[in-house]
């Protein structure tokens, strides 16, 4: 593993886009706070895909133009957005029915690690992270059908975020079943990490030499 | 384009197989979906397990399935009607089985199911017949016991208005347990009075969200018999 | 105990009166399937109380004159129901919540027989009874505020139906606090059956003749 | 009659004591109940327990709870904002307590309370630090934690509707959080933006009945502010 080969890597709108590709029409859908958001940009509107907030929305729309919000419709990371036609709100309890009865299609969070075994740590660094908060995290990578993660493949640090065991605490155990990194789109079996596709010009020993754990080919 | 709407009753239940477990709406004979609970009987299912409360009544289209021998087991609170019901007949003689449930952890229980809770704790009914040999356990200083999710396999339910995506909204006491049944199936399958265009109905007005729904079709009946 | 002596009675309809007239404006109360529903007739439509009934309503105004029922709103009983201003409708797992949460303040019930600490009998004669319904009984009976009986003072075969101990299956532990029946008005406390009223002309032993379990003076 | 509506914020919060457990409704800045927090500031009150999603946020009444000493202790799923918090300080100063619950554990612990589960098993946080020593055990294969009921002596709520038997709407995502939390307390405080007759409300709108609902005052502030 050598994390000083700079590598060309994937912008986070590509790599929102190419998660995007991969949602077909009809799933119901959540996207976590920070980079996953960006996903909703790139599913065109022709491609009806429900959008979910844990705050109890269904249906989220675009983004509204400056100067036209609704100051009663925010999302989870309370950002302002608008409603499609079929839209529906509900309370927190119901909200959160839906996640836990493992009625989402898919999760698309973001991550700290994930392991070869699809456990997932993304709310805490551990003990000098001063009460972090954990919002819907445990909820949604317990519950969703699919949980995907959208990060960068290496920490700022250089450090693999693909692990073989997480270091950090963790948030939900065994529920990640695709990881979309700026240099990768790995998958999760019961073999492992397995590379679906690199980045273009990137060969499979690239991503495994920026890969902690072992990666399988397919 | 999402589109649950289907053409007809046949393509509305299509699939639904013997030994299925089948959640079925409505509290006396307001918000019953009376159309799909007669294309069951075109099926010639066997086996079948009738989650609905009142599964007993004698009226409806319950007792001819029961008579044609579909179903193997009924989950209820209330298996018999004021007057001589099928069921009772083919309980004494010992042809089909009864799961007696008390109406309100019916109800939560198939909550449960559709909210990812595997299981809770109720006071209703600890310490009765109907929990001997159950788990129990004193929890603030009240006898409890511990109450499983109930599942489906499919639901049937009547709505008052749908739109494409399957969002719905029921009339007055035809609501009772369509909504809870609606996310507790893999399967569910709605017959509604009106069919509106998407958009229609406010969102703050929809009672069902149509991600818990698969199939709609449209069957404008009117009032319930009653 | 001699159920021999003809006593001069209560009508359904008096004791329904008896009981409505404890019942104080704001309650929020269940009235169960057969005479408990009376109690509705004899609350005034100036004394605001919020009759609820299991299968989602909230609200229960009187009944329905003839040729103008709604076939959409019927009751618990499945009788045609009118709506109060200021009704609202929920599903049934709301329903219960309310009732299983301890947001009733009143549930009168009938009975087959109530025991001094409280426990009541009222959905199965025992085994001969084939297949009985128990319906929302037992969550009643279980989370009401308080839950009051409906019940003549003896069966039709004589025997005393306020007794030390049910012979038929219960229905709820201890939640009874009081009985209404056809001869007197009585209080289950830590002491057991409490005299609070006996019928126009009866006296503390023609109720005490009439009642398996001993009875109290208040 | 019945008219649960009060005159002003003092007659609204009148008997909330020291060491009360208090949910405050809202997500974010909407449908939060800010009358209501700021008018708690005035009681000078001591040992209060907060249970509100957004406790440890910059903005409204919260931090100014906090600052006065009136905080014992925070139960929430996120206790800070992305802005430098009192709350932040405080409880790295050792002056307030934390109890980190995830957000859907949180709506289903107060759900419960106000639907008389005493406890539940949830897949959702099982096998991490946040339910470090709690019981658990596998059901349908899944690794599970069991959660109790989470009540409150009083809950403060921001409504859009109300009329004088507290029946409540609210407005698109001011929902969040007010109708589990009117469920789960012993006394409920509306704040409501609008005041209607008593029939206006459609009764298949209602989102909270009023007999969850001890209060009402009605307090026309408008938007929220972010």
């Amino acid at each position: 593993m050598s994390a000083a080969i700079p590598l060309k890597t994937l912008s986070r709108d590509a790599m929102a886009a190419r998660i995007a590709s991969d949602i077909p029409e009809g799933w119901v859908v959540n996207l976590g706070i920070g980079a996953p958001t960006l996903v909703a940009n790139h599913v065109p509107a022709t491609r009806e895909v429900i959008f979910h907030s844990e705050n109890g929305v269904l249906g989220v729309g675009p983004a509204p133009a400056p100067h036209h919000t609704n100051p009663w419709l925010i999302n989870a990371g309370k950002q302002h957005i608008t409603l499609r036609d079929g839209a529906s709100i509900i309370g927190h309890a119901d909200s959160f029915a839906i996640i836990r009865g493992g009625h989402l299609d898919l999760a698309v969070l973001g991550g700290y690690e994930v392991a070869q075994n699809g456990d997932l740590a993304n709310w805490s660094t551990g003990p000098d992270d001063i009460a972090p908060g954990v919002g819907g995290a445990m909820d949604l990578g317990a519950g969703a059908k699919r949980v995907w993660i959208l990060m960068d493949h290496v920490s700022k640090s250089g450090a693999s975020k693909l692990v073989e065991k997480c270091s950090y605490p963790l948030t939900a155990l065994g529920s990640v079943t695709r990881v979309y990194t700026n240099i990768a789109v790995i998958d999760i079996t019961a073999r492992g990490f397995v590379l679906c596709e690199a980045a273009p010009g990137l060969s499979f020993e690239d991503i495994q030499n920026h890969t902690e754990a072992k990666l399988h080919l397919p | 384009m999402i589109d649950k709407f289907v053409p007809d009753i046949a393509a509305a239940l299509k699939g639904i197989a013997d030994d299925s477990v089948i959640m079925i709406g409505g509290f006396g004979a307001v918000g019953s979906p009376n159309a799909l609970i007669d294309g069951l009987l075109e099926l010639n299912l066997k086996g079948l397990t009738i989650v609905a409360n009142n599964a007993g009544a004698a009226f409806g289209g319950l007792p001819k399935l029961m008579q044609a021998g579909s179903i193997r087991k009924v989950v209820c609170s209330y298996p018999k009607g004021v007057e001589k019901s099928v069921f009772v007949e083919l309980y004494r003689d010992g042809k089909i089985e009864l799961e007696l449930v008390p109406q309100g952890t019916l109800a939560e229980r198939i909550r449960a199911a559709g909210a990812g809770i595997p299981a809770f704790f109720t006071p209703t009914g600890a310490g009765t017949l109907l929990t001997e040999n159950r788990e129990t356990r004193v929890i603030n200083g009240r006898l409890c016991v511990l109450e499983d999710a109930l599942f489906a396999d499919a639901a049937l339910v009547e709505a008052w208005q749908a739109d494409r995506w399957g969002n719905l909204t029921y009339r007055l006491a035809g609501r009772n347990f369509n909504p809870v049944m609606a996310g507790a199936a893999k399967l569910t399958i709605v017959q509604t009075q009106h069919r509106v265009a998407l958009g229609e109905l406010a969102p703050d007005h929809v009672i069902t969200p149509g991600i818990y729904v698969d199939r709609v079709v449209h069957v404008p009946y009117g009032d319930p018999e009653i």
